[in-house]
């Protein structure tokens, strides 16, 4: 039995798209309703929805032998699984944005918003620059609107948002998609099974 | 002897050490705190970054021991130990320090292929001693090549950070060598990846055949190259989600210790993973 | 000008009912759109929408000078604001939930999974129970139905969710519903106005 | 007599040393550190929990100031003084130990209403010196009058809490108090709020007549019984998102520190706040 | 079962194991650290003032165990249980901290004088298991009877150090209370003491009767009356310089930890002692 | 075999002047020679000079099973052992001396000299003063006359030598004597011997 | 401004600040502790080794400033700082850390003769403005001369104490280069010592004729090579025993710390000293 | 005014001869009287006797100028003073012994007794050997003959108490004497007058 953790929300959505695509179809998953957990006897496999930042946890732990997360969790998480496969469903990028009207005084701590506070620190350290985080769940671009940031850390896809509220983009930190992952002790005992589902998920993502 | 049960750990690491005194190691016991700062400079050979300091009333900077080979190595520099210990670590995903029995051997002097085959042995050995019943795997690579092949390179950790993680994809988006990327992408056993290997690393699994069904060859358990050269290699159990064993070669720790081409490699079995398991198959 | 932090979702949406129902409306802030800040100048007041988790952090800074939380996240970030009003909305409870078949070994340390970590520690050292904490942001159900922890500390309104995967209440923790709350200094200088607010609100809620 | 320019922060504490000395104060310097267990058994008189902790170099756990005001009682016991200090804190919603500048000042002894009421003009006076144009408010309270309506019941911890959140909803929910209820709804202007007030409260406050308009009689400003009693305050300044000085009466912690029959009286100015302007009007 | 030798301190330590075993103890196992606050209010119930300290990665002050008496009661409260721990303590005369193997067993609830027989009983016995031969005593005294004389007595802590240190000048030069001295002086074989001992204390000392050559009863046992009332003991060992076990009746300490109206009586065995022979008669 | 610790010098003198006047004789133990153990089969009793600091170490270790030390000795190392007797010998006491024309500014750091750190540090701790203190091994008068010290916590006879420096005491801190020590094991299992000593021993003493 | 009285040390600091702002120098402050593994590894840089270290609430080791110029390194890299902050020591002879003020001026990047020349001058005049009518010496010596004659010693360590301890008897004894022996024998006065010195330095040394009877060219302030290179001095002020002033060049920090191709120098004052005259001619 | 510090003893009294001979003579200073201060007019020097591990502490916070100390106490306590000149009296050396029949087992943590622990703390760490130390005043042969240490580290000058008593000495540490010593900064301002001193100490020593 294969346990798979997908992220709900849009992206998860697309990883299901190239799931089923790949003839592992787990009936219901779609729908509107409280089940849990979705199996598919023929298959052997068994699917359920989590939180995209639950992802990592439910697969490094063993709960799911696989799963797919955005690589801004994996990244943030640093979870000890494999990174089998770049699904290359939503690409983004993780970038750096303030106003435009921004100019940055080096002697002072710069105020960071962001819902990555460990990239974000990895980030200024390594440019020896102190700073203090406000960690937040979403709605980052309210944080330098309103004064309570002086730049944010976060996902951009088109950056319209940024446009229409007089941000832009600073610096650009990595390029992001959903990443196939796989816990590795499962691996080691469900290894035939697993490089199956590569096998065919690599077929029709891209 | 004992009237009385012991705990599943207990009962394990006694085990071990019975393995481990039948093969001629003696035991090791720590005898005193390590400072802080001899740790401090050698963290990348330690599984967890986080240690346990504290100063002691003589005003010194000390640490919980979070790992015993340094002490060995540092005490001792050659022979054959086996130790028994808690060691003091933030397992992944805690958020606070946790007291862990640890089991685990040490072999130092000028080793011969016959010893690092041994200690490969021990290393199956102790997981058939735990595993209880359940499958159990060894991976087994040579750091010595991956070193070869990125000596010179920039970017190794990042290349490393891939190898570890089976990530092919990022290894090809860096353009990494392609002779790693063929190592990466080996099939694991041994049989089939042998001509992979030098011929010292092949002789080695070669001797060990009747393992072969429970050994791996897989590169993903190559970590950090500044200590570790030659075999590195993890241990799993089914249904255990972790690694419940780890070893490998530490020839250039050695050498940094003061011990001049004298070689060494060991291996921790983690003992409080015995209790980890996952019910997701119930 | 007043700067009001509402959280994003349903209760938020009850929550805006009750403050346009109050003669507060904010054009725009149930339409899908970009815009982050919606002002009425004859009010003279500004609001916006942020993660339900957020609340705190934007009335605490003095972001925003009031705004509305649910209690549970109320006790779980501890902010340092007042709490102005009980608004009614959203009324549920922080409960204790575990399989119907499970049953505890005190000589084990417990492993819970909750998103509100904080209160769940509160809990749990009151009882001098030695505790494992898996925090995770959603899908708590999961957790004990799969075998990642023996409880779980989560929000529960009709307890639905609960019987159909086979779990159950085992204790209450505490009684839940939005409230409304203001930054100190902001009540000290501003106090009429949000006097007033707090005034309408009042009459409307309940 | 300095041809040079000085932080604000440290303009503010010069200003308010000059203050404080004007008014008798004398300035008060911290000589050692003391020992953690000093602040342990005390934590509820300091604003912020975390103590950061440091094993001296003799093995004694101690701590690094948290607060001024438990080392003045401790060292002097009676008299004025006043006090410039870094003090540490893991401020709200940081995750990591400040280095914070405070000022603030102790009136300890045989205190008399004026020695009272002095203090709270210098803590007006002080929000004076660093609002710098900006409107300010001191909140102020009756810990007293707190602690007789509430002797004897259990859930004081949980009232106290409501009653600092203006949680009207919530002691009344509890069945707290009519007599505490009303004074959690007071109209805030001394004026209306005079009659609720003990005489000798009432009396400070009314010698007080010219600061009215910045004065609020607010019975949030009441967090602790455990030592404070009489006078409580809190003092803001618009713009500012937090209360920028803190201060109260202490008799009961004299008292405890062996100081029998004598009475304190003081507050803290958190100068790091200065700094700490929120933009959400510009 | 194990093909292998075990350290003294190990063997000691599974013998005792099986010995609290046979007697219906069962096994107790710390699960995590406790904070250092814990421990902090109650210092004069720990044999070392010393206590190893760090902050976690949580930021919480912890201690590592200097005691495991305190943790039992906190986390059961009732009930019979032995441990077979390491604890970290600063040995008399060192000047670092020490991993210490400490045994022992706590038994807690309504207790009947059978059990603080049992208990003593099982403190003779442990001490037989460790001596290995050589001739072992066991000091009893009442620190109940103690309490009674010196209630109210303002020097109870210099008194309490002379009687400790069986220092009748000193208890002379300041005057205590007769009674006190007379128990200070008793001749300590059982037979002879008996009437100077409360009818309880007597009743169960005349219950083992048969261990009655290594029975004292001696006051000098009685140290801190803060946490114990009724029975104290120390087990002493021909040629170990200090005290190998220690206990008491710790009743005061069950109801400070809200375990009302319900008793507890304990020991703790050092077993790293076990290698501390003076050569002073060879 | 009796082990006893007697303490160099001239109160240990006076102390064997106790032991043989009780019987209890050494031969050789007064004449110059590089003999350190002294035998006295007859008695099954052996004796041997430590440094008056030291008696409490070879006591507590069990190597002396007795000894003989002075009570600052005493107090200074707090050894565990057994205080059994009050020889009466060496009679003098602890006090804190300064120039006769020291004023003590309680605002400053008090500068204390002395051989006895622990007891300085507890007597001015009772006071709640802070001090910095300069340990010596002897010379002590020689602190405030040359400025080193303010104070001096040190052992005080006649006084003479204080007087002569125009140093005088302050304060006492303790009265000081002679004292017969005991290793508390070896007292469980030499008992009869210990006592019988003692006994011996008071009779002579005073 | 200030209508009060401020501490000898406060006012000494101020003063400083005066006068290196009049030469340009820019105020640092510093934002925040360092993590003590960023000491750790740089610990003979320190003037003291004992570092007060704690652990944030974030669980990362932390130092409390030992030190401020490897944090202006780090945080700048190029340009004229001066500071005025708290440094955490143990003092010789202490047993316990201390708070003590310290001062100082660090200028990286380019540097040119007339910046070497500059920072002495701003030695000799920090002197002067603490010295308060006292006479004051500075010990200057070139600690470039004694790499190049010790380069590829293996007793350099023993050889630098000797020459810190102006031991010629030491050296000697030990067969020191007689160049060094030389350097270590030196006639203190410029004049006389200028022949021994490189033209550089002679040039520097010449440039400052007008302090000459207060410079000393003196080896003994030569300590450790592995961060110095080029000017090392020390400052002493009659009547207070220990220097009170010291610096130096430290290009080989600034490379090791990534700022290739640049150079650095600057100094510390030890404002705390100034408290501290011996009384030994009164 | 020069101040002297010299260590009482026999050490001391051979220096102060070199003194003499060079000139320096003090009145009184080897009578037995209850002075401590000798100072002569004429030579603007003033000496005083303390005891020998104290030297450096008056030298070092300059209430002596200069003073004479053994290299074993120099080593003991590292003071930061100048170490002007070797005056060769009293040579010894600093060494380990042990009893003869003594066989070290590296597997155990040594126990040594010693005047000087910090000395035998820094042979022992570059050995890399885990060490108990016990530190006495004095009588180091007792500890190993009575079994309170396995070895000593102490002064050896013949050996002959060594022999007699059954030790010999295993390995030696450091050659010893007596030497001349400066206060850094009183060497600054009175660097003539010392210089004097040392050159005339020179002629005289040896």
């Amino acid at each position: 039995m294969i346990n798979v953790a997908l992220p709900k929300g849009r992206l998860g959505e697309k990883v299901y798209g190239l799931f089923s695509r790949a003839g592992y179809d787990f009936p219901g998953m779609l729908e509107k309703n409280r089940r849990l957990v979705f199996e598919n006897e023929a298959l052997g496999m068994r699917c359920f929805w989590v939180k995209p930042f639950d992802v990592p946890v439910f697969v490094e732990r063993g709960t799911a032998d696989i799963g797919a997360a955005g690589k801004d969790i994996l990244m943030e998480r640093a979870p000890d699984v494999y990174e089998l496969l770049d699904l290359k469903a939503g690409k983004c990028r993780m970038s750096v944005a303030a106003r435009n009207d921004y100019h940055d005084d080096p002697g002072r701590v710069l105020r960071v918003a962001t819902e990555f506070p460990r990239i974000a620190q990895e980030y200024y350290s390594g440019l020896g620059r102190e700073i203090d985080i406000i960690t937040l769940r979403g709605s980052l671009e309210l944080a330098p609107v309103l004064g309570l940031s002086d730049v944010i850390v976060d996902i951009v896809e088109t950056g319209t948002t940024l446009r229409e509220n007089n941000l832009s983009v600073i610096s650009d930190i990595a390029e992001l998609s959903a990443r196939l992952i796989a816990n590795k002790s499962a691996y080691k005992f469900k290894g035939k099974e697993i490089s199956e589902i590569m096998r065919r998920l690599q077929e029709v993502s891209c | 002897m004992f009237n009385f049960r012991l705990t599943p750990e207990e009962e394990a690491s006694l085990k071990l050490r019975g393995l481990y005194e039948s093969y001629g190691y003696s035991f090791y016991r720590m005898k005193r705190f390590e400072e802080y700062d001899f740790y401090a400079g050698r963290k990348d050979f330690l599984t967890s970054k986080s240690i346990l300091t504290f100063t002691d009333i003589n005003g010194k900077l000390m640490a919980l021991r979070p790992d015993v080979t340094l002490s060995v190595i540092k005490h001792t520099g050659s022979g054959k130990f086996y130790y028994d210990e808690k060691v003091y670590r933030v397992p992944r995903n805690a958020s606070t320090f946790h007291e862990i029995s640890q089991s685990g051997i040490e072999c130092m002097g000028h080793l011969q292929p016959s010893d690092l085959r041994e200690v490969l042995e021990l290393a199956i050995l102790s997981l058939h001693l735990i595993a209880d019943g359940k499958r159990c795997v060894l991976d087994v690579a040579d750091a010595g090549q991956v070193s070869r092949i990125l000596q010179g390179n920039d970017d190794t950790a990042v290349v490393l950070h891939c190898l570890a993680g089976k990530n092919l994809h990022g290894l090809k988006a860096m353009n990494a060598p392609d002779e790693l990327v063929r190592l990466a992408e080996i099939d694991s056993h041994p049989e089939n990846s042998m001509p992979y290997l030098t011929t010292e690393t092949a002789g080695i699994i070669d001797g060990l055949k009747k393992y072969h069904d429970e050994l791996r060859i897989d590169f993903s358990a190559v970590n950090s190259l500044n200590y570790y050269n030659g075999l590195v290699f993890r241990g799993f159990i089914e249904g255990i989600p972790e690694a419940i064993l780890s070893g490998g070669q530490y020839d250039k720790m050695m050498n940094m210790m003061g011990h001049k081409d004298a070689q060494g490699i060991g291996f921790a079995v983690y003992l409080d993973m015995i209790g980890r398991r996952t019910l997701n198959d119930d």
